[in-house]
C-alpha cells in the first residue's frame, strides 16, 4: 500500500518546551491508524498539526504527496483531510440534521449568491443535502435523534455527532481526537463498530489519537506510539502489546488499562 | 409579555393626561413657545440655562396675568424637547414643534443641530432662535433663523481690541476642543485676532472633549508664552480647569472666552486663579441690570434653587420673541409677517439700564437682519463675580 | 522631559485606578459595565456635596463616597445584573443592562446634582516648580501618591486577604470556586461592590482637581475600556499597566504633536487598533473567546 | 430552504399594510404629522441596526456601525454637493464604500472576539469622527451643510421654498423612501439569514474551529458578513444626511453605535426582525415620553432596565418562548 499521509520530520516548540521531536510516520490508504501515548505525550499536538489548526515548528505533513500543515484548516479539509473534536465541540443550537447539512459545506456546487437568490443549483444542492443527511445518519443510526438539539444530546450522541459532521464534508481521511474518552465499555464498542463500518463502507481512511488501550488495540490496523514528545514505536498491535518500551513507558500508571 | 405591555402603555397613558391636565387649567389663551436644546448628557448646561430661563420667564408673566398681544392676554406656555445634542434628535423636536403648532422655538444649542433643523423649520414656517455660529444659517437664502446671541466673530475682535488698546497684548494663543463648534470658533477668532495685527503664536492646540486634566494639553500652549490664551467656545464644565491648568503652570498673561460663562463654577472649579477671566455676558452685573433683570435673577434662583449666569444672555430670546408679536399681532401664525416686522422693529431693552433697545441687527454678518441685538456685555471675572469690563453693540 | 514623565505619572496613576474596577466587575462576572464612568461621576459629586458643600473633612467625604458606591453597586449586581446573568441566553444581554443603568445613573445625577460643572477648594495649595521644567500643583502629587497608594492597597486586599482570595477563584474559574466552597452569589456582589467602591473612591479623589460634571460619565468609561483593552481584558496588573500606558500615551502624544493639534487622539485609537490586532488579548491577557 | 408557510406571509402581510396603509390613517387621523418624520428615523435607524444584528450572527458584538453611517452620510454628502452626482446614485455608492471601509479595517480586527471586538469597534466611531474632523474634503470641523435635496423629489413635484401641501409630501416621500429601503434590507437579510450563509454564520457563531473544520473560509466569511453589515450602516447613514441636508462629524456619535446595539439586544438577537422592533421601541419609547419633561430619560431607562431584568433575551423571546430553557 502506498502512503496516503506522510507525517515528516515533525516538531513542535512552545518557547523551549519541545512537544513533539521530530516524528515521522506514514498513514496508508483504507487503513486505522492508532496513535497513543500517557498523558503529555503530546498527542493533541501532533493532531492539530496534521490537521494544521496550528503550525509546526519544522518539519511538514504530507497528502498525497502534497503539503498540508501550515495552511489554514480549511484548505485542509477542502483537500479532503477533516478532523473532528471532543464533545464539547458542537453547534450547540443547531440539531442533529442541521449540523450534518451545514457540515456539508464542501460538497456544494452553487456558490454563496446563487443559494441567497435561489438558482437552480443552489435548489438541487439544498435537496441533496436533505437526502445525503438523512443517510448519513441512517447510516450512523442516528435517525431517531435527528431533530433533537445538539446541547440536549447525552455524551455518547455527542461523539457520533462529531462522528457524523465530519463524515458529512465527505472526507478522505477522517481524524478523530479521542473518540472513546469517557465512554463505557457498551458506547466504546458501539464506537468501534461506527469507526469500522466508516473505513469499510465508505473507504475513509482514519487516523485517530487515542487514550483507550483496548479499544485501541481492537480497532487499529497499526499503532503509532508517543512519549515525551518522541515516537517510541510503531507497529500492530500485537507488536506494541510485546514492546519492550512501550510497556515501560505505561508501567504503573496505566498498567490495568492495557491489561497486562 | 401582552400583559406587561398593557400594563406599559397604560401608566404611561396615565401619567401623559395627569400631565395634561395640569397645564390645561388657565384661563388665558395659551401661546406656545418651543424649545429644542440639550438638556441631559455632557452638554446639559447649555440647554438647561436655556429651558429654564424661559420657564422662569413664562412663570413670571403668567403670574402676573399673562402677555397681551393685540387684544388677546396669553399665558405663555414653554414646550422644551430636549435633542440630547443629537441632529436627528433635533430634527424630530423641531417636527415635534410643528405637530404642537408652534412657530416660535428658541435653541438648537449648537451648530450640527441648528443646520439638521433647518429643512423642517423653513417647511413648517418656523422661525427658530438658535445658538449656533455658522454664518449660512443665517445669510441668504436662509431666512428662518435668528442669532440668539452675539457670535464669536463680532465680539472676538471688539475683546482683542479692547485688550491690545489697554493692556498692550500683542501675541495671542488659542486653544479649542475638538469638535464643531469650538473648531469653528477658533478658526473665526484666529481670523479676527490676524486682521487686528495680533500676532497668533499657537492655533493648533485641541483637546478632546472628555479631557479632564488639561496640564499636558496647556503645555505646550504655555511654551509660546502668549499675552493672552483664547479659550475658544469654551464649555462652562472645562472652562475652569483650563483656567486653573494655566495658571498653575505658570501663565500670567489674560485669559478670555467669547462665550458665556458662570461665576458660580468658575469660583468653584478655579478659586481666586479665576480672576481676571473675561468672558461674554448678558445683562446682569450690577452696573447694567435694570430691577427687571434683578426680579428675573431672584425669579430664577427660587424656582430652580440656583442662578446660572449663562442665562443672562439667554433671557432675551423669548423676549424678542413676544415683543415682536406684540408689535405685530398677525404674527402668532404667520412667520413672513414676523419676518418683515424684524426690519423696522424697535423696543426698549428692559433688562438694562437706560435707554438699550430691543432690535434685530447682523446686516453687517449675515447681510439681514437675522441676530437679536443683546448689548455685547464683556465681563471680568473678580472674586466670585462678574465686572463689567465694556459693553458694546453689534450692527 | 521631566514634565512628560509627571504628566504621564499622574495620568497613569488616576487611569490605573478607573480601569481596576471596570476590570475587576469584568474578570468576576464577564460583565462589561458601561455604567462604570457614572458611578464615577457619583463618586465626585458625593466628595463634592459633603466635602464642598457640607464642609465635612475631605477624608470623611472620600469614605462616604466609597459607602455609598459600594451600596450602589452591591444594589445593582443583587437585583439586576445577578437574576439577569441567570435568566439570559446570551451573557452579551448584560450589556444591554448596563447600558440601561448607565442612562438611569445620568437620569439621576442630573435630577440630584443638576448639570453644572462642579468643584471644590483646592486641599492643599501651592505649585511644586523646579525651574519650570518640572510644574506639578501639590494637590496633583498628593492625590497621585493617594491613588497609588489605594492601588497598592486593593493588591494587597486581593493578593493576602480571604475575601480577596475568593474573589479570584472566583474570577479564574467560576464552577471551581463553588466547588472549593466560595458562596459565589455574595462574592459577586461583593466583588461588584468593591468595583463600584473603587470608581467611587476615585471620583471622589480626582473631583479635588479636575472638578465634576454629570457628562464625563460615558467618556470615563470609553476611556477604562481602552485602558483594559491594552492591558489585556479582566486582568489586575492588566488594568494598571493599561492605565499607565494610556497615560503616557496622552502625557507624550500631547506634548509632542501639539502642533498637529486634531490627530493625538486618532493617532492613540489607530495605534491601538493595530496593537491589538496584533496582540488580540492585549499585554497580559489570556485569549478569550 | 424551508418554504414560507401561511403564518409568515401573513406576519409579512400585516407589516406591509401597517407601514403603507395603517401608518398614514392613523397619522392622518390623529394628525400627529410628527410621527412621520419619527417613523422615518426608525426605518433608517432599523436599517443601521439590521447591519449590526447581523455582525452578532457570526459571534461578534458590534459597537461601531455609527462609524459607517457617519461614513455613509459623508460619502452621500460629498457626492453630491462636491461632485454633482444624483443622490440616488450616492446612496449605493455610500453604501458600497462603507463596505469597502470595513473590509479594509475588518482585515485586522475581525480576528478579535468577544469583549475586545466590542470595545474596539466602539473607539472605531470616534476614529471615524476624529478623522472627518481632520480632513480636508469632509470640510473639517464646519461639516457640509445645505446638501440639496435627492433630485428625484422633484418628481413629487415639490418645490423648496415651505408650502403648507408640498412639505406634508416631503415627509412622506422620505417615510416611502425609508420604508422601502428598511424592507428591501430585512428581505435581504431574512433571506440571507434562510440560506446557505446564513447557516454558515450560525455555525461559526456557535464555534468557529469545528465551522473552519468542516472546510468552512471563516476569515473570508467574517468579511463578507461585516461589510454587508457596514453596507446597511453606510445606506442608514446616508438617507439621514440627505433629510438633515448637513452632515457633521457629530451626526453620529458613540451614542448611536451603542443604541444600534442596543435595539438589537432588546429585539433580540435570535430573531432577524428584533432589531427592527427594538429600534421602533426605543426610539418610538423615546419620543413617546417627551411629555415627561426632565423625567424623560429617567422614566425611559427604568422601563428599559425592566424590560431587560423580566426580558433578558429580548422582546421577540415571550412570543416565542425560545432559549428560556438555558
Amino acid at each position: 500500500m502506498s502512503a496516503l499521509l506522510q507525517v515528516k520530520n515533525v516538531t513542535k516548540k512552545y518557547g523551549g518546551l519541545t512537544a513533539n521531536n521530530n516524528i515521522s510516520f506514514d498513514v496508508s490508504e483504507n487503513e486505522i491508524l492508532s496513535v497513543i501515548g500517557p498523558n503529555g505525550a503530546g498527542k493533541s499536538t501532533l493532531f492539530k498539526m496534521i490537521s494544521s489548526f496550528t503550525p509546526t515548528t519544522s518539519g511538514e505533513v504530507l497528502y498525497h504527496g502534497e503539503r498540508i500543515s501550515n495552511l489554514k484548516p480549511h484548505i485542509v479539509a477542502r483537500k479532503g483531510i477533516v478532523r473532528t473534536f471532543q464533545e464539547t465541540t458542537i453547534f450547540k443550537s443547531m440539531t442533529v440534521r442541521e449540523s450534518v447539512i451545514v457540515a456539508q459545506h464542501l460538497r456544494a456546487k452553487a456558490s454563496l449568491a446563487g443559494y441567497f437568490w435561489g438558482t437552480k443549483t443552489a435548489k438541487e444542492d439544498v435537496a441533496a443535502f436533505g437526502i445525503y443527511a438523512d443517510e448519513l445518519l441512517e447510516f450512523l443510526g442516528m435517525s431517531s435523534i435527528s431533530s433533537e438539539l445538539a446541547h440536549n444530546l447525552p455524551q455518547g450522541n455527542l461523539r457520533a455527532l462529531g462522528v457524523a459532521i465530519g463524515l458529512a464534508t465527505a472526507p478522505k481521511v477522517l481524524l478523530l481526537d479521542e473518540p472513546f474518552a469517557g465512554m463505557n465499555h457498551d458506547e466504546t464498542m458501539q464506537m468501534v463498530d461506527l469507526v469500522r463500518s466508516v473505513r469499510d463502507e465508505r473507504g475513509v481512511t482514519v487516523l485517530l489519537v487515542e487514550h483507550d488501550m483496548p479499544a485501541v488495540m481492537n480497532i487499529s490496523d497499526r499503532i503509532v506510539v508517543l512519549n515525551f514528545g518522541e515516537k517510541i514505536a510503531e507497529g500492530s498491535p500485537s507488536e506494541i502489546q510485546n514492546n519492550e518500551k512501550v510497556i515501560e513507558a505505561y508501567l504503573g500508571s496505566v498498567d490495568d488499562e492495557i491489561g497486562m | 409579555m401582552q400583559r406587561r405591555t398593557l400594563i406599559k402603555v397604560a401608566l404611561t397613558a396615565v401619567t401623559l393626561t395627569a400631565l395634561q391636565s395640569t397645564t390645561a387649567l388657565a384661563e388665558n389663551s395659551v401661546l406656545k413657545i418651543g424649545f429644542v436644546g440639550v438638556t441631559s448628557g455632557p452638554a446639559a448646561a447649555w440647554g438647561i440655562s436655556n429651558q429654564r430661563s424661559m420657564e422662569a420667564r413664562a412663570a413670571w408673566i403668567n403670574e402676573t396675568g399673562g402677555y397681551k398681544i393685540g387684544d388677546t392676554t396669553y399665558d405663555i406656555e414653554i414646550v422644551s424637547f430636549d435633542d440630547q445634542k443629537d441632529p436627528k434628535r433635533a430634527i424630530a423636536g423641531m417636527e415635534k414643534m410643528a405637530q404642537e403648532g408652534i412657530h416660535y422655538v428658541v435653541g438648537p444649542n449648537v451648530d450640527d443641530g441648528a443646520a439638521a433643523v433647518r429643512p423642517v423649520a423653513e417647511a413648517n414656517g418656523i422661525m427658530y432662535f438658535p445658538y449656533a455660529f455658522p454664518k449660512s444659517l443665517y445669510q441668504a437664502p436662509a431666512s428662518n433663523a435668528v442669532l440668539g446671541m452675539v457670535a464669536n466673530y463680532q465680539s472676538g475682535p471688539s475683546i482683542y481690541k479692547h485688550l491690545m488698546e489697554n493692556e498692550g497684548v500683542k501675541t495671542v494663543a488659542f486653544i479649542a476642543a475638538n469638535e464643531s463648534d469650538p473648531l469653528s470658533q477658533r478658526d473665526g477668532g484666529v481670523a479676527a485676532a490676524k486682521a487686528l495685527g495680533l500676532e497668533v503664536v499657537s492655533d493648533t492646540v485641541t483637546y478632546q472633549v472628555d479631557t479632564t486634566d488639561f496640564t499636558p494639553v496647556l503645555t505646550p500652549v504655555m511654551r509660546s508664552r502668549p499675552d493672552l490664551l483664547v479659550l475658544s467656545g469654551v464649555s462652562p464644565a472645562n472652562a475652569p480647569q483650563l483656567i486653573r491648568s494655566a495658571r498653575e503652570l505658570g501663565f500670567e498673561g489674560i485669559i478670555s472666552t467669547e462665550t458665556a460663562q458662570d461665576a458660580g463654577v468658575l469660583a468653584e472649579g478655579a478659586g481666586d486663579l479665576a480672576n481676571g477671566f473675561i468672558s461674554v455676558g448678558g445683562a446682569s452685573t450690577p452696573e447694567l441690570a435694570s430691577p427687571m433683570m434683578n426680579e428675573f435673577v431672584q425669579r430664577y434662583t427660587d424656582m430652580f434653587g440656583e442662578y446660572n449666569d449663562e442665562s443672562n444672555t439667554k433671557v432675551y430670546a423669548l423676549e424678542y420673541i413676544l415683543e415682536t408679536l406684540k408689535a405685530k399681532p398677525s404674527a402668532i401664525t404667520d412667520v413672513e409677517a414676523f419676518k418683515a416686522t424684524m426690519d423696522t422693529f424697535e423696543a426698549p431693552n428692559p433688562y438694562m439700564k437706560g435707554d438699550a433697545k430691543l432690535r434685530y441687527v447682523g446686516m453687517t454678518s449675515f447681510g439681514q437682519r437675522r441676530q437679536v441685538a443683546v448689548p455685547l456685555v464683556v465681563n471680568v471675572y473678580q472674586d466670585g463675580a462678574f465686572e463689567t469690563l465694556f459693553v458694546a453693540e453689534v450692527d | 522631559m521631566e514634565q512628560i514623565l509627571a504628566n504621564g505619572i499622574y495620568l497613569g496613576s488616576q487611569y490605573a485606578m478607573i480601569a481596576l474596577g471596570l476590570t475587576l466587575i469584568f474578570a468576576l462576572m464577564n460583565v462589561l459595565n458601561f455604567a462604570h464612568g457614572q458611578m464615577y461621576v457619583i463618586g465626585g459629586f458625593v466628595t463634592y456635596t459633603f466635602y464642598g458643600q457640607w464642609g465635612v473633612p475631605f477624608v470623611l467625604a472620600l469614605v462616604m463616597s466609597c459607602v455609598t458606591l459600594a451600596i450602589i453597586g452591591a444594589l445593582i449586581e443583587k437585583f439586576l445584573f445577578a437574576p439577569v446573568i441567570k435568566g439570559s441566553a446570551r451573557e452579551e444581554s448584560t450589556m444591554l443592562l448596563a447600558a440601561g443603568i448607565a442612562f438611569l445613573l445620568d437620569a439621576l445625577i442630573l435630577l440630584i446634582f443638576g448639570e453644572k460643572q462642579r468643584g471644590v477648594p483646592k486641599i492643599v495649595d501651592g505649585v511644586f516648580n523646579y525651574d519650570f521644567r518640572l510644574i506639578m500643583p501639590y494637590d496633583r502629587i498628593l492625590i497621585c501618591v493617594l491613588a497609588i497608594l489605594s492601588i497598592v492597597a486593593f493588591i494587597g486586599l486581593m493578593q493576602y486577604s480571604k475575601t480577596g482570595r475568593a474573589l479570584r477563584a472566583l474570577a479564574q474559574d467560576r464552577i471551581a470556586a463553588q466547588l472549593m466552597g466560595v458562596n459565589v452569589d455574595r462574592y459577586s456582589m461583593i466583588g461588584f461592590a468593591l468595583g463600584a467602591m473603587l470608581a467611587g473612591l476615585v471620583g471622589g479623589l480626582l473631583v479635588t482637581i479636575t472638578g465634576v460634571n454629570l457628562g464625563m460619565g460615558g467618556a470615563t468609561s470609553i476611556k477604562a475600556f481602552m485602558m483594559v483593552m491594552i492591558g489585556g481584558a479582566g486582568v489586575i496588573s492588566g488594568a494598571i499597566w493599561g492605565g499607565i500606558i494610556l497615560g503616557f500615551m496622552e502625557a507624550i502624544g500631547l506634548a509632542v504633536l501639539s502642533q498637529y493639534g486634531d490627530i493625538t487622539y486618532l493617532l492613540i485609537f489607530v495605534s491601538l487598533m493595530i496593537f491589538l490586532a496584533i496582540r488580540p488579548q492585549g499585554l497580559m491577557g489570556k485569549p478569550w473567546g | 430552504m424551508k418554504n414560507i408557510s401561511s403564518k409568515q406571509l401573513v406576519s409579512v402581510g400585516l407589516l406591509l399594510f401597517a407601514i403603507f396603509v395603517a401608518a398614514p390613517l392613523i397619522i392622518g387621523a390623529t394628525g400627529r404629522w410628527d410621527f412621520y418624520f419619527t417613523l422615518t428615523s426608525v426605518a433608517l435607524l432599523a436599517i443601521a441596526s439590521a447591519g449590526v444584528w447581523l455582525t452578532f450572527y457570526i459571534g461578534r458584538i458590534n459597537i461601531g456601525q455609527g462609524a459607517f453611517a457617519l461614513i455613509g452620510a459623508y460619502v452621500s454628502a460629498i457626492l453630491v454637493v462636491k461632485s454633482g452626482v444624483s443622490f440616488w446614485i450616492s446612496l449605493p455608492a455610500a453604501g458600497i464604500f462603507a463596505a469597502i471601509v470595513a473590509i479594509v479595517i475588518g482585515l485586522p480586527i475581525l480576528r478579535l472576539r468577544g469583549v475586545y471586538f466590542a470595545m474596539i469597534t466602539l473607539v472605531l466611531t470616534q476614529v471615524v469622527t476624529l478623522t472627518a474632523l481632520a480632513l480636508p474634503i469632509t470640510n473639517g470641523a464646519k461639516g457640509i451643510s445645505s446638501i440639496p435635496l435627492p433630485s428625484g423629489v422633484s418628481l413629487f413635484g415639490i418645490p423648496i421654498i415651505p408650502d403648507f401641501a408640498a412639505m406634508e409630501s416631503t415627509k412622506l416621500a422620505f417615510y416611502y423612501t425609508a420604508c422601502i429601503l428598511m424592507i428591501a434590507t430585512y428581505a435581504a437579510l431574512y433571506r440571507l439569514v434562510n440560506s446557505r450563509l446564513g447557516h454558515l454564520c450560525r455555525s461559526m457563531q456557535q464555534n468557529e474551529e469545528l465551522a473552519s473544520s468542516i472546510g468552512v473560509n471563516i476569515s473570508y466569511i467574517r468579511m463578507v458578513i461585516f461589510a454587508i453589515s457596514s453596507f446597511f450602516g453606510g445606506i442608514g447613514g446616508a438617507m439621514f444626511g440627505s433629510i438633515a441636508q448637513s452632515v457633521y462629524p457629530s451626526s453620529f456619535q458613540v451614542a448611536d453605535s451603542v443604541n444600534f446595539m442596543l435595539n438589537c439586544f432588546l429585539g433580540g438577537l435570535g430573531y432577524v426582525f428584533g432589531p427592527m422592533l427594538g429600534t421602533l421601541v426605543l426610539y418610538f419609547g423615546w419620543d413617546l415620553l417627551f411629555e415627561l419633561g426632565k423625567y424623560q430619560l429617567l422614566v425611559y431607562s427604568i422601563i428599559l432596565i425592566a424590560v431587560i431584568r423580566f426580558l433578558p433575551n429580548g422582546l421577540l423571546s415571550v412570543r416565542i418562548g425560545k432559549g428560556a430553557s438555558k
